[in-house]
């Protein structure tokens, strides 16, 4: 029973893996990372199940939790970028 | 039915790592290897290995991410093609690969009980466990008790590391209050979404951390996660509402405290067990029972762990941003 | 009573798998970025919400409930943040969405 | 099964340690000398976890309600786990000293960094 489940999830981790590789723009592969990640909270989850160690679950949790923080460091990386170019821009 | 997975995805990690090291653009490098460590963690879960998963997990996907495009804010993101030796690479690459294959057909099978490593101390370690320290985690048990003098020894690695960060990157204090708050150090206070999703989270993150803290005995978990997770949490804070709110709310002297503090605990602790007549980092002396005396040890080893690691990551986080404010 | 729980979380296994991989198919196939959004939105919120309440299921009554239970509202906070994170950040890089760009070499990376 | 596979992830160790060693000799910019060098350090942590696995095992975590369970070795499990903490501090040191040649020489490739100095 869980392994259609596991099976389901690790088909599209490989194909978000895909997109992440193709690209082509970095905002593809920041989107592939974090449904990677959260395709891998499902996984851990089911396994965890799977394993009959459910105390396991906290390793899920915390994706869960923090999975999110790299794209949110991505748009300040991008801000800072937009930032300084617009700085550079005026100066000149 | 699992080692398939573990296969499917080992063979998925390979495709990743050759993706990071093709990728031209570092931003994109960057982000293969978050899909990296998040495999690695899974491949690491499914070997049996949740204590180790879960520190991968705690570091991996918001510490590592954050301070890579931390770093990468400040240098060049684009890769000059290479003129490194590349055919003198390859051939070594390609010789020393053949020397670790040809080695590893010595290696037990995988899942072989009768293995080398399963004969040594790890029976012993997990016979004995409950008899004398009584904690139902036997990686914390040797982690914290066992192999305390390892871990100390780690400890002060990252103490170190976390020194050297603050001397290589360290900002003139003039420079540092001169300025105006330009918007670099804002952060992202305008995004509303993130913003209100964030304040909610934060507190979560943190009581989390707590909590695989001091269930660390009992369940995966201990020090160095915990170090980990409270630190992400405490980034998320800064990410939201810029470096300069966050200093104010954990201030950079609480950090140095943190890490000091923490690493003087452990020693602490050692130094106790020997002023009252057991050896250094013997918890057993600590109380007349040496089970208990063996709980309290562990307990405060693990705290100063987990406050020297998350004031070394925080301190490293600020330390990379307060590097791109000035510049 | 075990057996009906046993076929209900199945069928929200298979439902779910099936939206989980209909969404990774979407993250491969569709054209740029913005749309791509979407099918990804859909493994992390109806995908997600299937697969956990299998677990639900399964697990029994007490703090292993709570633990999925947690695990599905933070994910369900955090991937819709994350989705208007990035969505924010391409558009500030100047990613073009496909029929707003005149011409598709002009899309910006 | 595991007759035929049981070598696999040892081999994946080889592969992941080379394509590491590979980027810290060829590649010339320093940030993705760093990224090969944690690369070949999570090389070494699979090597290591997957020695710890026992067939039919379970996480060394004692559990009392099932008599007699395997566990799998928690000694590999100890070393690694503080390994990954320790690596992420040594490699922000590592990429804070990239900051500060980038900020002396404006580049991080190393070669041209090299150049500099001679001239």
């Amino acid at each position: 029973m869980y392994y259609v489940a596991s099976i389901a999830i690790l088909v599209t981790m490989a194909l978000a893996l895909a997109r992440a590789l193709l690209g082509p723009t970095g905002y593809d592969r920041v989107l592939a990372v974090n449904m990677f990640g959260t395709k891998t909270v499902l996984l851990l989850s089911v396994i965890a199940l799977l394993y009959g160690r459910a105390d396991f679950l906290d390793l899920a949790l915390a994706y869960a939790l923090i999975n999110f923080i790299g794209v949110l460091a991505v748009l300040k990386f991008v801000q800072q970028h937009a930032l300084r170019h617009f700085k550079t821009n005026k100066e000149a | 039915m699992t080692t398939v997975f573990g296969i499917f995805l080992l063979t998925l990690l390979l495709v990743t790592a050759i993706g990071i090291v093709r990728a031209k653009d570092l931003f994109v490098a960057v982000m293969l290897s978050g899909i990296y460590s998040l495999q690695i963690a899974a491949v690491f879960f499914i070997l049996d290995a949740a204590d180790v998963a879960l520190t991968e997990a705690a570091v991996g996907a918001g510490v590592a991410a954050v301070l890579m495009l931390g770093a990468l804010a400040l240098v060049t993101r684009e890769e000059r093609p290479a003129t490194g030796p590349r055919r003198l690479a390859l051939a070594v690459v390609a010789l020393t690969a053949l020397l670790v294959v040809y080695a590893t057909f010595d290696q037990p099978r995988l899942g072989d009980p009768g293995a080398p490593v399963h004969q040594h101390v790890a029976p012993w370690y997990l016979a004995e466990t409950a008899r004398l320290i009584d904690v139902p985690n036997v990686v914390t048990a040797i982690l914290a008790s066992f192999r305390g003098y390892d871990t100390l020894g780690e400890l002060f690695v990252i103490f170190t590391a976390g020194i050297g960060v603050m001397f290589v990157l360290a900002v003139p204090r003039d420079a540092r209050n001169g300025e105006e708050p330009s918007i670099d150090s804002a952060g992202l206070r305008h995004h509303l979404i993130p913003r209100v999703v964030g304040r909610l989270l934060v507190p979560f993150i943190v009581l989390f951390g707590l909590y695989v803290q001091f269930h660390g005995d009992y369940g995966p978990g201990g020090g160095f996660q915990a170090g980990a997770l409270i630190a992400t949490g405490l980034i998320l804070h800064a990410l939201i509402e810029g470096e300069r709110a966050a200093l104010r709310v954990v201030h950079r002297n609480v950090l140095l405290g943190l890490i000091a503090g923490g690493a003087l605990l452990y020693t602490g602790v050692g130094i106790a067990g020997m002023l009252l007549g057991g050896r250094f980092l013997d918890y057993s002396v600590l109380r007349a029972d040496p089970v208990a005396g063996q709980h309290l040890g562990i307990l405060l080893v693990e705290l100063g762990v987990g406050m020297t690691v998350t004031g070394v990551l925080l301190t490293i986080f600020h330390a990379f941003a307060a590097r791109a404010s000035v510049r | 009573m075990s057996l009906v729980l046993d076929s209900a979380s199945f069928v929200l296994f298979v439902i779910g798998g099936a939206f989980i991989f209909t969404g990774g198919l979407g993250v491969l196939r569709m054209p740029d970025l913005y749309t791509r959004m979407h099918p990804a939105g859909i493994t992390d919120t109806t995908g997600t919400i299937l697969v956990l309440a299998g677990c639900l299921l399964q697990a029994d009554l007490g703090l292993v409930t709570v633990k999925l239970a947690a695990i599905l509202v933070f994910l369900l906070l955090t991937a819709p943040t994350a989705a208007y994170a990035l969505a924010n950040a391409a558009r500030l890089a100047g990613v073009v969405p496909l029929r707003a760009a005149p011409r598709r070499e002009d899309a910006a990376r | 099964m595991i007759e035929v596979f049981g070598l696999f992830n040892y081999w994946v160790f080889a592969a992941l340690l080379m394509t590491g060693l590979y980027t810290v000799i060829a590649k010339t910019n320093l940030v993705k000398k760093m990224i090969g060098l944690a690369m070949f350090q999570s090389a070494v942590f699979l090597l290591y976890i997957t020695m710890d696995k026992v067939e039919g095992g379970t996480a060394p975590i004692l559990r009392n309600d099932v008599p007699g369970q395997i566990y799998s070795n928690p000694l590999p499990q100890v070393l690694i786990l503080t390994a990954i903490v320790v690596g992420i501090a040594t490699l922000a040191l590592g990429l804070s000293i990239v900051v500060r040649i980038h900020e002396a020489y404006g580049t991080i490739e190393e070669d041209e960094a090299a150049k500099m100095d001679r001239e």
